[in-house]
Formats: structure tokens, C-alpha cells, sequence
């Protein structure tokens, strides 16, 4: 398998009047062509912000502070603005939350979809109908004929979801960022859509990455998954590894959450999310650690390797 | 439903609210103190010779007996005769609606013109030297009493440089000034609400998936941040443009402008009940039309209006 | 469980006042404005206790006297200290502002309520009216009032009260438009709670931070509007020193006694604009969108 | 944001400096006005006449209505004498002349008035002026189905023909002012006019005058053009246009900047601007005498408190510095150029004494008092009413201001003195005919009291109402200005009003316009005479 993408310690900061968020510090991580990376993390925990980088999608007051996206080789945050409108949308697609408010009330449906190709191919909008209704077969919107003349408010959240998913996959990208599609979506339609998801993937070979606050899923689709935490990567590796053996502490929490034999009551890990512009000093996760030890409140972890596995806690180091 | 029913549907409500005003200012206008033909003879006229012109005037009739006879013209399109002209109400409102209509227009337009791109520049660069400048500018502009504006105006241009015209009509030239003088007022909120309505539009999730189509900036910008800011901004233009047809006031006072507004205010001021009412009327029924457009407007614009609008009918 | 349920939304709104407040604070210009603000309401109270001069004293020989040091800000048309006017003219003005928006905008906001809640019958009835009331001159308004009641303040706070108050019955209705299809509402009527429970409790927080931006740009306005109505003999009576009518009667002074009509102007200008300042800064605090951007971090 | 702030505050700094500065440097009276070279006239005998024959003149006011009987207004009046004419004028002393009328007699009785006609007038319609039309004009005068407003300032019955060019008018009863009455009320117009308009409003203007009626744009402008065949002096200026430029300040500014060659009304806080500017300056006395009418309620029903109140009043100060001398202190009820004026020894203006007859009344802490007053009616006449206020303050009258508009003003004023709710009215009185008839049994008889005339204070003085019913009737002028002496000095003693001032006009005029007439009682300019330099 080619490795498609390449990050290297990268540092996105939020500048605000109150401080600097350090919303993504010193993330590292490569994805596979045709590859499903999951990544997943309490909210608050810098998932979102990583997409958005990786999308080149990122506004004032946040920055790439430093660190490097290599995408087939190619550094996108040196990228400038015209370039990376070229990679959008193309080469790289992206998949959002909130299936109504990311898409413009005002124009229908199969409008928005064609604006992908009139950016990328020229022409009028018009043009492109056919491609669309094509492509709504394929995400299997029902009456595509009839959908792509349909505005956001007359269609439900899941056909709104089937629209943003054309857009996606519209230019047959490498990469597609899915952020949290389907959290807005009621059970039964996320169960299609990440059906959808796996086929889009096998019919165009795209790498995706998908990211989550909901691990359950990642284990039943993701081929590797990545766990953040308070802007740091905690713990990567293949899903099958993570669920038998999870190594990180926070990792193990996530998933006692999730298996029922443990019988616990309350379901989350005690505790909440740190304050990202003054963040706890040593590794991120002690306050609420079970198993933190005095040299955890002074010292950072380093990203450790353990069976091809990469882990960031103390207790993996030396 | 459809556009022509939803106007068919608006048209006939205005009608109501036209017939319930006309009672209403009716009253009005007529329970307001003073004597119309005491004021048309001067107060050192005799008093025998002012009954004699109240009489005429039918002003001595009981108020019932009045509104009957207004409102039997009014349904025949006849809104009567000035007093104090002793022309045709309808005739007067005519000759001066070229004026506001032009004044009108023009100062809108003059106040869109430069109030929405600097709106928009100012939301697009919120940190630029100019767009500061501009909402220090705008927000003076709406706090400096009009008729100041103008006398600044007039002294400068006409009376120090001897550039425009210092009052009057007739001319394009004439109309330079006084309409600056409105679109400085009506600037300030108009660029307000421009750069709120293109922030909010900016910051909205639907100009994310636009970028991440990798549509060009223009495109974003014409796309999906105008049109979807075009609603407030519309609301505010219309609301400014309903008041100035309904007579700037003051303006037409400093620039002489033979507009509605001085025509309502000399009306009020002579108790020119028949006069009064029908500018009123007017004002009243332009600000409705305005209204009715400004919907449609909307609907065009907006598809979930649209249909909101079209099921209240 | 009742107890622990009403504790914690008293906790939420706890913290939503504090968030809007540092939403508030970030913004310096608005902060500023707020503070000027508050130093013209500190006038209001103690302007006639740092008047240097009787505000009504006058002395024909000293009348139009540009500003020296003996009067700051010179004297006006009847040889009044200006300054003492202006300090004690605060009051009026800013009374008269505060007192006919807290009228308008509360009978509006009731009535937008009734409109956009009730709908149907009341929401005609309510929508014509305010379509009649939107397009009334004000300047008539103020006559017929002041032909009724007398000319006096409370004439002139009614006249703005009555003028300002359809803007609120708009936006109000729009704004419960907008709320009323929400879930909790639904949730609150299947409860059975009565309508006058719903509408108050559970609507009107709901809609209140657009009125008290609304409110606030007001403010500036009514300042103007009371000073064109007093230019009209319709406004307060002299000899009292509310300085809309003070540049009113100055204005015919613009350019031989300038002094006379710029010093109100600026001051009221200035009121007017930090009004307008603090108006966008509470927008942009109470916008719902700008504050859980605020939040996520 | 944040770094924005300063910037902010500094740029409405500066702006603020910058208002400031602009109002206070640029626009200070006199000093940056550009001053026009006023060539010096070389010499008397021989006037240099430009060639420029249009004139732009700034009144206040629009027309009303052209209906040569309907008038009631002066500046009207004044815009539409340069199209119709009267058959008696006045001279630059205030005497009648001969005008349409090459000459007239009285019957004894006072009751017919023969006036014999100018031959070879004709109207601006081809018509030819003659007794039929004088008669037709005083006719309709008379009709009561034509609404005529100040018919009762020319009471008079109706005419008749006795031959082409020879006319009698009847009145009823003598009226003295009869003969000045006709040199101000009786336009005259075509007989077709009449004839085709009847009993309804004229809506044009055909007269015999210098200049022909062309336009009204209601609102904007009047335009006259001269009248090839006047039976006169041909004018050297063949086009007027009335502007009308409702605010003050504007038709300064219209004057400075040479969009019109004469205003009217100007605010007298711009005298100094102007003349700086070096344009000439038109300070014409009015007929309107300014006063506060005092009613007979409560304390103010004694002479002595209303006489406390006249001494109490520094008028002259108010006129200087108030009015910027645009006012002469009255010294009678009635104007200074009226005829029946006789001057009076003023109420010097001395505190002392003024609460020493209130204490002699009874009233030595003072009482409380409502003053009801107009704004925008007369020139500063709110800021007068709040220096009226500070006066009697220090004698211990404290004055309520009521304020209203004109309308609301006069409404109020029509009540009866049962239903006032005032004590005091500010006030002016400016009939069309300067004879003191009008000013005096307008004001101060008894039967003009509200709601039946506007006589403000509500005097009732027997002794005054017979003076003055006897002077409207005696035609011997002598006799009559006796009759005027006497009741003049008892009002002036029994003070029902506050004397102030009579009111001064101030119009401008460009500094090459020469030789306009300023009319005898001042608020009329004619212009057929005129001519720029």
C-alpha cells in the first residue's frame, strides 16, 4: 500500500483576545491509499480543527503554527489560496456534521452539487444536472430526478447528508474527510450512509478519513484508528489491536464505556475536557487519569512505538 | 399558490387596512385643535367673515355628516378639495410625487451604492484601516441631525465654492446636495447591516462547503454570501425607502425641495384637513406597496420564504 | 429532582449572562462606548451638583459669548452658561430617551408576542394596525398628543414611545415565528400550560436580545427625534435645557454663534454614537453564533 | 477587536476636532465670506444699468391662492401687486395717490366713495379697464358666496356704473380707513375673469400691473414677465422669479452664494454674515406691534400688577439682544407709522419700582403665572417668551411657558376667558392697512374679546369701546386722531398688555441691485422701478 498523506508534528492555534487555543499540538500520523483512518475524541479535542487543516479549510483567528501535511509528497501548508482551490473539492473532498447548515438554503440541491464540477470542469452549472442525478443514484438518493430541483428545506436530514456525500465523492477525490456525518443522522440512516461510505470507498479507491466522538463505530469501519486527546494524538493503531489491547489509559476508559459486561452505571470517564489555552502542564490527561503517577503532572510523554503501535503515555516509556 | 394569487391575496388586504386608516386619520387629522378658516383669513380678520369660510367649507357640519361626504368621494376616487388651494387634493399630491419619487431614488440608490460595498468590505477585512474609517464615518452620519448635514453642505459647495446650486429644483444639479445630504443619514445603518448580514453570512457553514468545493473567492462571495445576505439588507433599504416617499421632512425644508413632506407639514400647519389626509393616505399606501414589493422581494430571494409567504395565504 | 433541575438552569443562565459578558468585553470599542456611557448617566444624576452656573440665570449683556475661561463652553442666546445647561439638560434627555423605548418596546414586544403566538385573528388584527401605525408621520403623532395632553415631557415620551413601538411588534413576531415551531414549545403545550405561561416564560427570553439591541439604537434615535420636535414647539418647554431643544432653538445660530448649537450637538452625537457602538457590540455578544464559537475554546 | 479600539477612538477624536474646527473657523461671522468688489455708483445722475433683467427673489411662503379677493397674506399680497393694481397707492410717505384712479371724492356722509378712471389701461387678457370692471371686482368683493377673508377690513356694499370711466362705491356705514383699505384690498382684475370664474376660486392672474402673471409652480417658484403695454413707467427688469425657499438659513445661503438677488425674512442672527459679505442690508419697520396680552384673572386684574409687570421688562435689552435691534420699543399700542400713532412716556425699565407696585397690590412675594406663546410664527419669538420669563423671575412672577404651534396657538387663543388655561399670550397684531382702526378696536374693543375676534387680553373698558366706535365713523382726520389720543392713553395706563416692541423686517439685497421701493409699512418691496447696476 502507497501512503497517500503525511503529517508531521503539526500545531494549529486559535490567536483569541483570551489566549492562544491550542487546538491541534504536535499531531503525527501517515494514511494509505484507499485506507479508512478513524479518529476519535471527546469534543473539544482538536478532531475537528485537524480536519479542517487537512481540508485547507481553516480561518482567522486559527493558523498552522507549524508542522507539515505532505499529500502525495506535496507540503499543503505552504500551499496558497489558489492552489489549494484547485486540490478542493478534487483532490480532496470533505463531508461535514451538520447536513442543513452546510448547505445553502437558497439554491437547490443539484445546483450546489454541479457548482463542484463547474469549479473544476468550467462551464455553466446547468450543464452538470445529468452528472448529478447520476451521481444521487449512487449514494442512493430516492427520485433523484425530482431531488436535484429540491431545496435543503423540502429534503430530510439523511438526502441532505446523500447531497453533501455527492459532493464529496462528485470529482472521485483521494482523500475524503468525513467529520462526524453522520452524529446529526437517526440510527437507521447512519447504518446506510456508512454503508455508502465502504462502497464509495471500494468503487473509487479513495482514502477516507473519519472522524468521531463515537469509537463504536470506528471499530466496525476504520482499517486504523487514532485517538485525541486535549489537542494531542493518545494512542494509533489498527482497530482490531485497539479494541483487544488498548494501551493509553484514556483509550481504555473509551472503550470500558462501550463494553457492557463492565456493568458501570455511568457511562463516561470522570471528569471533563481541559481548558486548551492553559492545558494542564506534563501529559494532558492526568487530572483524570486512574493511573496517573506524580511524574505524570511534570512530564510530557513522548509518542512511543509498542508492537507498530504508537502510544503517548509514560507508563509505555523506558 | 402562486406569485399572482399571493398579490391578488396582498392587494385585498391592503384595501382593508386603506379603508380602516381612512377612518382613522380621518379622526385624526379633524380632532386636531385649530380652525382651518382662521387661519386661512389671518387672525386679524373679522370674525363674521371667518364663519362665513367655515360654512363654505361645510367645516360647520356635524363631524358624522363630513366623513360621510369624504368617504362617498373617496369611493368614487375623488379625494377632495384643498382648502387652503382650493384645488383638487389629487391634483397637488401629483405635482410634488415627481419630486420625492426623484429625490426618493436617488438618495437611495446613492445611499446603497456606498453603504453596501464598504459593508461588505468592512466584513471581509474587519481589521483594514479603511473599513474602520468607514464605520467611525457611517455611525457619525447617522448621528448628525439632517439639517445640519445640508447647512454644511450648502455652505461649502454652494455658498465657499460656488460649485452647486444652494436650494431649489429643476435641475440634476439641484438634486446633487440634497440627496448627499440623505444618503450620509441613511448610510450609517445601511452599512451596519450590510456588514452584519455579509458577517453572518460568512460565518455561516453553507460558505465552508462552498470552499471546500473549491469555488473561486468571487464565486463565494456573489453565491453564497450576497444572496444570503440579501434579506436584512433589503428590509433596510425598503424601510428607508417607504419613509423617504412618505416626505423628507426636513431636508426638503433646508433644500426647498417641493416634495410630499413639505406638503404634509404646510398641510398640518394650515389644518388643511382634506390636503393632510390624502398625503397621508398616500404615505400610507406607498409604505404598503413598498411592503408588498419588499415580500415578493424576499420571496425571490429566499425559497423558504417563499413558501412560508405563499401559505399564509 | 425537581430542585436540582431548576438549580441547574439557574446555574446555565448564570453562566449564559457571564459568557455574554465576556463575548462583551473582548470588544474594546464597545467597552469604551459603555463607558461613556455610563459617564452620561452619571451626569443625569449628578449634573446639577457640578453645574458651575444657575442653568437659567440669564443676562442679556452676556448673551452669545464664545467660550473663555470664565464659560467653558460659552453662553448662549440669552447669556446662559452652556455648560450648566448642558449637565443639567442630561437628565431630560437621557430620561426622556430611556422612559419612551422602555414604553415602546415593551407594549410592542407584547403585542409582537400575542401576534406571532396567537396568530390567526389577533395576528391581523395586530399586523394592519402596525402597518398603519409603521407609516403614521410622527411629527403628526406628537401634534394630536400634544393637543390632547398639553405640550409637556410626558406628551413627547408617548409621541416617541407610540412612534418606536411597531418596530418591536415586527421584530417580536418574527422572532416567535421562528421559536414557536421549536420542540420545547410543542413540550410546553402538551404540559397543558396556559398561554399566558408559555408566551412569557418560555417565549420571551427567547426573543428579548434582538429588542435590546433594537433598544439601543433607539436611543440615539429618540434623542433625535425629541430635538426635531422641539425645533416644532413640541418638545419640552423652555425654559428647561434638554438638548435636543437646545440645538432646536440653536440652530438658527449655526453660523453666527456656532457654540451656541455645536456644543449640544456634539454631545448629543456623541451620546448617539456610543448608543449605536454599544448597539453592534451587544449584537455581537448576544448573537447566538458568535457566542458557541466563543464557547468551543 | 481588540486592537481596533484605539484606532476607533482616535478617528472620532480627530472627527469631532474636525467638526468642530470646520463650524468654528470656516463659518465664523465676517472673516472667510468672499467680499464682492461694490463698484461705487459714479455718479447720481447717471446709473450704470447692467444688461442681466431677471431677478430671483427668495420669499418664505408659497402662494396660497391667486384669487385677487382671497388674499390675506402680505408677501402674497406683495408678489401679485406687481400683477394686479389698486385704484388709489401710496406714496414713499405713506399719503394715497392716485393709481388707477386718477382721482376721487367722498360724500359727506361718508358713504360713496366716486372715483374717475385712468383712461386706456387694458388687462394683460386684451380686456379694457373701465368702470364695469371696477365695479365687477368690488361686486364680488361684497358677494358673501365668495369667500373673502378680510372683508371686513373693506366693508363695503357694492358699486355702479355712472359712465365708461366714472365708478361709485357704497358702504353701508362710514369706515375711516376706507380710502387706505382701497389702496391695499381692492385688486383688481379682468372682468372675463370674473365673468368666467364666478363665485369659485381664480386660479389665474390677469391684472393691469408692470408684470404679467406666467407660472406657479406650487412649492418651487412664481415667475412674472413684464408687461409690454403697461399704462406706466416700463421696468427695467423683464422677469422675476419668486423662489420659495421655506428655511431661513437656506435663503441666506441662497443670497450669499448668488442664486437669488433679494430674500426675505432673513434670520436676524445672519445680519453680520451678511453684511460681511457685502451685501446690502433691508431693515423695513412692520406693521406688527409685539406684546404680551395680559388677562384680567386673579392678581392680573389689577392695573397696578400689570403695570409692575411693563416696568419689570427691560425691552430695550431684549431688542438688542435678542432681536439684534430688529425692533423699535413701543411706545403705544399701535406701530409709529400708523396713522392715529401717538407716543407715550415709556415704562422705564426699573426693578425697584415694579416691586413696589406689586407689594402696593398686595403681591410683594409675587404669584404664578402660565404664558402661552407661539414658536416659529414671529422672528425669535421663543427665545422673547423665555427672556419675558427671566425678567419677571426677578420680581418674583414665576412664568410657566406653554408652547405650541401656530394652529394649536390660535385655537387656544379662540377661547373663551372662562376655558383659558393661560394668563398671558405673546402675541403680534399686523393688519394690512397702517391705520390704528385696525390695531386698536381689533385688540381692545370689547366685542373682538374670544371666541368672537382675537382681542388677547380680554379688556372690556366701556369708555374705550365708545372712543373707538366713534373714531372707525369720523372722517374729519383731525377730530379722529383726537379720539386716538384719548383711548390710546388709557389703555396705555391701564396696561392690558406688556408693551414690547414693534417688529423690524430683514431682508438682503446683491450689492448691484438698485432702486426696489421699500413700501411704506415696510414688509412689501416692489421691484417694477428696480434694476441691477
Amino acid at each position: 500500500m502507497s501512503e497517500l498523506l503525511r503529517v508531521e508534528d503539526l500545531r494549529v492555534y486559535y490567536h483569541l483576545p483570551q489566549g492562544t487555543v491550542k487546538a491541534v499540538d504536535g499531531v503525527s500520523f501517515n494514511l494509505n491509499r484507499g485506507e479508512i483512518l478513524g479518529v476519535a475524541g471527546e469534543s473539544g479535542s482538536g478532531k475537528s480543527t485537524l480536519a479542517l487543516a487537512l481540508a485547507g479549510l481553516l480561518r482567522p483567528p486559527a493558523v498552522i503554527e507549524s508542522g507539515r501535511i505532505l499529500f502525495n509528497g506535496l507540503d499543503l501548508t505552504r500551499l496558497g489560496e489558489s492552489e489549494w482551490r484547485k486540490l478542493r473539492g478534487k483532490k480532496i473532498s470533505m463531508i461535514f456534521q451538520d447536513p442543513s447548515t452546510y448547505l445553502n438554503p437558497v439554491y437547490t440541491s443539484g445546483f450546489q452539487v454541479a457548482e463542484v464540477y463547474e469549479a473544476h470542469r468550467g462551464g455553466r452549472v446547468s450543464k452538470y444536472m445529468d452528472l448529478v442525478k447520476d451521481l444521487y443514484r449512487k449514494v442512493k438518493m430516492a427520485d433523484p430526478e425530482r431531488r436535484v430541483h429540491s431545496y435543503p428545506h423540502q429534503m430530510s436530514g439523511g438526502m441532505k447528508q446523500r447531497v453533501l456525500i455527492s459532493m464529496a465523492i462528485a470529482e472521485k477525490p483521494d482523500l475524503i474527510i468525513a467529520d462526524e456525518p453522520t452524529s446529526a443522522l437517526d440510527v437507521t440512516i447512519q447504518a446506510e450512509i456508512i454503508e455508502l461510505l465502504r462502497e464509495i470507498r471500494a468503487e473509487t479507491g479513495s482514502s477516507i478519513i473519519f472522524i468521531t466522538h463515537d469509537l463504536a463505530l470506528l471499530l466496525e469501519i476504520a482499517d486504523r484508528i487514532m485517538i485525541m486527546y486535549a489537542g494531542k494524538m493518545v494512542e494509533l493503531g489498527r482497530s482490531s489491536e485497539l479494541r483487544e489491547k488498548p494501551l493509553h489509559p484514556y483509550t481504555k476508559g473509551l472503550l470500558s464505556v462501550l463494553k457492557p459486561e463492565r456493568k458501570q452505571k455511568l457511562a463516561s470517564i470522570p471528569g471533563s475536557i481541559p481548558s486548551l489555552i492553559d492545558p494542564p502542564k506534563g501529559c494532558r490527561f492526568h487530572p483524570r487519569c486512574p493511573m496517573a503517577m506524580p511524574e505524570c503532572s511534570r512530564i510530557q510523554p513522548r509518542m512511543t512505538k509498542v508492537n507498530g503501535r504508537i502510544v503517548s503515555c509514560l507508563l509505555y516509556e523506558g | 399558490m402562486s406569485l399572482a394569487n399571493y398579490i391578488i391575496y396582498r392587494i385585498t388586504q391592503a384595501f382593508i387596512t386603506f379603508l380602516g386608516a381612512s377612518l382613522l386619520i380621518f379622526l385624526f387629522v379633524r380632532l386636531l385643535p385649530g380652525d382651518p378658516a382662521r387661519l386661512i383669513a389671518g387672525p386679524e380678520a373679522l370674525e363674521e367673515d371667518v364663519q362665513r369660510i367655515r360654512v363654505q367649507l361645510g367645516l360647520n357640519k356635524p363631524l358624522y355628516e363630513q366623513f360621510a361626504v369624504y368617504m362617498a368621494s373617496l369611493l368614487r376616487g375623488d379625494l377632495g378639495t384643498s382648502i387652503k388651494y382650493g384645488t383638487p387634493v389629487l391634483d397637488e399630491i401629483l405635482t410634488r410625487l415627481p419630486y420625492t419619487l426623484a429625490l426618493a431614488f436617488t438618495a437611495e440608490a446613492l445611499a446603497v451604492a456606498i453603504a453596501v460595498p464598504l459593508g461588505i468590505l468592512a466584513a471581509l477585512k474587519p481589521r483594514s484601516l479603511v473599513s474602520q474609517l468607514v464605520s467611525v464615518l457611517a455611525v457619525v452620519g447617522a448621528s448628525l441631525p439632517v439639517f445640519w448635514t445640508g447647512l454644511m453642505l450648502i455652505f461649502i459647495f454652494s455658498v465657499e465654492l460656488k460649485l452647486l446650486p444652494s436650494s431649489g429644483s429643476g435641475s440634476p444639479r439641484h438634486l446633487i446636495l440634497p440627496s448627499v445630504t440623505l444618503a450620509f443619514f441613511l448610510i450609517g445603518n445601511l452599512a451596519r447591516i450590510t456588514r452584519a448580514a455579509v458577517m453572518e453570512s460568512l460565518g455561516s457553514n453553507h460558505v465552508v462547503t462552498a470552499r471546500a468545493k473549491g469555488l473561486s473567492l468571487s464565486k463565494i462571495l456573489m453565491r453564497h454570501v450576497l444572496r444570503n445576505s440579501l434579506v436584512p439588507i433589503l428590509t433596510v433599504a425598503s424601510v428607508q425607502l417607504g419613509a423617504l416617499l412618505g416626505g423628507a421632512v426636513v431636508t426638503e425644508t433646508v433644500f426647498a425641495w417641493p416634495g410630499i413632506g413639505s406638503l404634509l407639514i404646510d398641510s398640518l400647519f394650515f389644518r388643511d384637513y382634506p390636503l393632510a389626509q390624502g398625503v397621508i393616505m398616500f404615505t400610507i399606501g406607498a409604505f404598503i406597496l413598498i411592503n408588498i414589493v419588499t415580500d415578493i422581494l424576499y420571496a425571490l430571494v429566499d425559497p423558504r420564504v417563499r413558501e412560508i409567504l405563499w401559505k399564509t395565504v | 429532582m425537581e430542585d436540582s433541575l431548576t438549580l441547574r438552569i439557574k446555574e446555565a443562565k448564570r453562566k449564559r449572562l457571564l459568557e455574554v459578558w465576556e463575548a462583551f468585553k473582548s470588544n474594546r470599542v464597545a467597552l469604551a462606548t459603555l463607558i461613556i456611557i455610563i459617564f452620561v448617566i452619571l451626569i443625569t444624576f449628578i449634573g446639577p451638583y457640578i453645574a458651575p452656573y444657575d442653568p437659567y440665570s440669564f443676562d442679556l449683556r452676556k448673551a452669545r459669548q464664545p467660550p473663555s475661561r470664565e464659560h467653558v463652553l460659552g453662553t448662549d442666546e440669552l447669556g446662559r452658561d452652556i455648560l450648566s445647561r448642558l449637565l443639567v439638560g442630561a437628565r431630560y434627555t437621557v430620561g426622556i430617551s430611556v422612559v419612551s423605548i422602555a414604553i415602546g418596546a415593551s407594549l410592542g414586544t407584547l403585542l409582537g408576542l400575542i401576534s406571532g403566538y396567537k396568530g390567526g385573528f389577533w395576528d391581523s388584527l395586530i399586523q394592519r394596525i402596525n402597518d398603519v401605525l409603521l407609516a403614521f408621520p410622527t411629527i403628526l403623532l406628537a401634534i394630536a398628543l400634544v393637543a390632547f395632553r398639553g405640550p409637556g415631557i410626558s406628551s413627547l415620551v408617548l409621541a416617541i414611545a407610540v412612534s418606536f413601538m411597531p418596530v418591536y411588534v415586527r421584530l417580536v413576531r418574527a422572532s416567535v415565528l421562528q421559536v414557536v415551531v421549536e420542540d420545547y414549545i410543542a413540550a410546553a403545550k402538551l404540559l397543558g400550560l396556559s398561554s399566558w405561561r408559555i408566551m412569557l416564560k418560555h417565549i420571551l427570553p427567547n426573543v428579548m436580545s434582538p429588542v435590546i439591541v433594537q433598544a439601543t439604537y433607539h436611543m440615539g434615535l429618540a434623542i433625535l427625534v425629541a430635538s426635531a420636535l422641539g425645533f416644532l414647539g413640541l418638545g419640552v418647554p423652555p425654559p428647561t435645557p434638554e438638548w435636543g431643544s437646545m440645538i432646536g432653538t440653536g440652530k438658527i445660530y449655526l453660523f453666527s454663534a456656532p457654540h451656541i448649537v455645536v456644543f449640544p450637538g456634539l454631545f448629543i452625537s456623541i451620546t448617539i454614537i456610543a448608543f449605536n457602538i454599544l448597539g453592534d457590540g451587544l449584537r455581537d455578544a448576544l448573537d447566538p453564533r458568535a457566542r458557541t464559537l466563543l464557547r468551543r475554546f | 477587536m481588540g486592537a481596533i479600539s484605539r484606532f476607533m477612538v482616535i478617528a472620532a477624536a480627530i472627527l469631532v476636532v474636525i467638526i468642530v474646527l470646520g463650524v468654528y473657523l470656516a463659518l465664523r461671522p465676517g472673516t472667510p465670506a468672499p467680499t464682492p468688489v461694490v463698484t461705487p455708483t459714479p455718479t447720481e445722475t447717471a446709473p450704470i444699468i447692467s444688461r442681466k433683467d431677471t431677478l430671483k427673489v427668495a420669499i418664505g411662503i408659497d402662494l396660497d391662492t391667486l384669487d385677487p379677493q382671497g388674499q390675506t397674506t402680505t408677501v402674497v399680497i406683495n408678489v401679485l401687486r406687481h400683477v394686479y393694481e389698486t385704484l388709489v397707492w401710496y406714496d414713499d410717505k405713506g399719503n394715497v395717490i392716485p393709481w388707477l384712479a386718477e382721482r376721487w371724492e367722498v360724500s359727506p356722509d361718508g358713504l360713496t366713495f366716486t372715483f374717475y378712471l385712468r383712461k386706456g389701461v387694458k388687462f394683460h387678457d386684451g380686456a379694457e379697464f373701465d368702470a364695469y370692471a371696477v365695479k365687477a371686482n368690488a361686486d364680488r368683493w361684497a358677494d358673501p358666496n365668495v369667500r373673502v377673508p378680510l372683508r371686513g377690513q373693506l366693508p363695503l356694499k357694492g358699486a355702479e356704473v355712472v359712465d365708461k370711466y366714472t365708478v361709485k362705491i357704497y358702504f353701508d356705514k362710514p369706515y375711516a380707513p376706507a380710502l387706505r383699505a382701497f389702496a391695499w384690498y381692492l385688486l383688481i382684475t379682468s372682468p372675463k375673469v370674473i365673468e368666467k370664474y364666478g363665485n369659485s376660486t381664480i386660479t389665474e392672474a390677469i391684472g393691469t400691473g408692470p408684470y404679467k402673471f406666467v407660472s406657479w409652480e406650487k412649492g418651487k417658484r412664481i415667475v412674472l414677465e413684464v408687461n409690454d403695454n403697461y399704462w406706466g413707467d416700463k421696468p427695467y427688469i423683464k422677469r422675476i422669479e419668486w423662489l420659495i425657499i421655506p428655511d431661513a438659513t437656506t435663503r441666506v445661503a441662497a443670497l450669499l452664494a448668488g442664486d437669488v438677488d433679494f430674500a426675505y425674512n432673513l434670520p436676524p442672527t445672519d445680519m453680520e454674515r451678511v453684511r460681511g459679505a457685502g451685501l446690502q442690508i433691508v431693515t423695513p419697520v412692520s406693521n406688527r406691534i409685539m406684546f404680551i396680552a395680559i388677562l384680567p384673572k386673579g392678581p392680573l386684574a389689577d392695573p397696578k400688577v400689570r403695570q409692575a409687570l411693563n416696568y419689570a421688562i427691560d425691552k430695550k435689552a431684549i431688542i438688542d439682544g435678542v432681536l439684534y435691534g430688529l425692533g423699535v420699543e413701543a411706545r403705544a399700542p399701535l406701530p409709529p407709522h400708523f396713522f392715529g400713532y401717538v407716543e407715550m412716556p415709556p415704562y422705564i425699565y426699573d426693578i425697584e419700582k415694579a416691586k413696589r407696585l406689586l407689594a402696593e397690590a398686595g403681591y410683594p412675594q409675587g404669584f404664578k403665572v402660565t404664558l402661552l406663546h407661539p414658536t416659529g410664527r414671529y422672528l425669535q419669538d421663543k427665545q422673547v417668551a423665555e427672556a419675558v420669563q427671566a425678567y419677571l423671575s426677578k420680581i418674583g412672577v414665576q412664568v410657566e411657558l406653554r408652547t405650541m404651534d401656530w394652529p394649536s396657538f390660535v385655537a387656544e387663543l379662540r377661547k373663551p376667558l372662562a376655558e383659558t388655561k393661560h394668563d398671558m399670550v405673546l402675541l403680534g397684531w399686523g393688519p394690512g392697512v397702517a391705520d390704528a382702526h385696525l390695531t386698536l378696536y381689533g385688540q381692545f374693543h370689547s366685542s373682538q374679546a374670544p371666541p368672537k375676534g382675537l382681542a388677547a387680553a380680554h379688556y372690556s373698558n366701556p369708555e374705550v369701546d365708545a372712543l373707538l366706535d366713534q373714531a372707525a365713523r369720523e372722517l374729519n382726520e383731525a377730530k379722529r386722531l383726537e379720539l386716538y389720543k384719548k383711548a390710546i392713553e388709557t389703555i396705555w395706563w391701564d396696561a392690558p398688555w406688556i408693551f414690547l416692541y414693534t417688529q423690524k423686517w430683514f431682508y438682503g439685497a446683491s450689492a448691484n441691485l438698485k432702486n426696489f421701493i421699500v413700501f411704506v409699512d415696510g414688509e412689501q418691496i416692489f421691484f417694477h422701478k428696480a434694476y441691477f447696476s
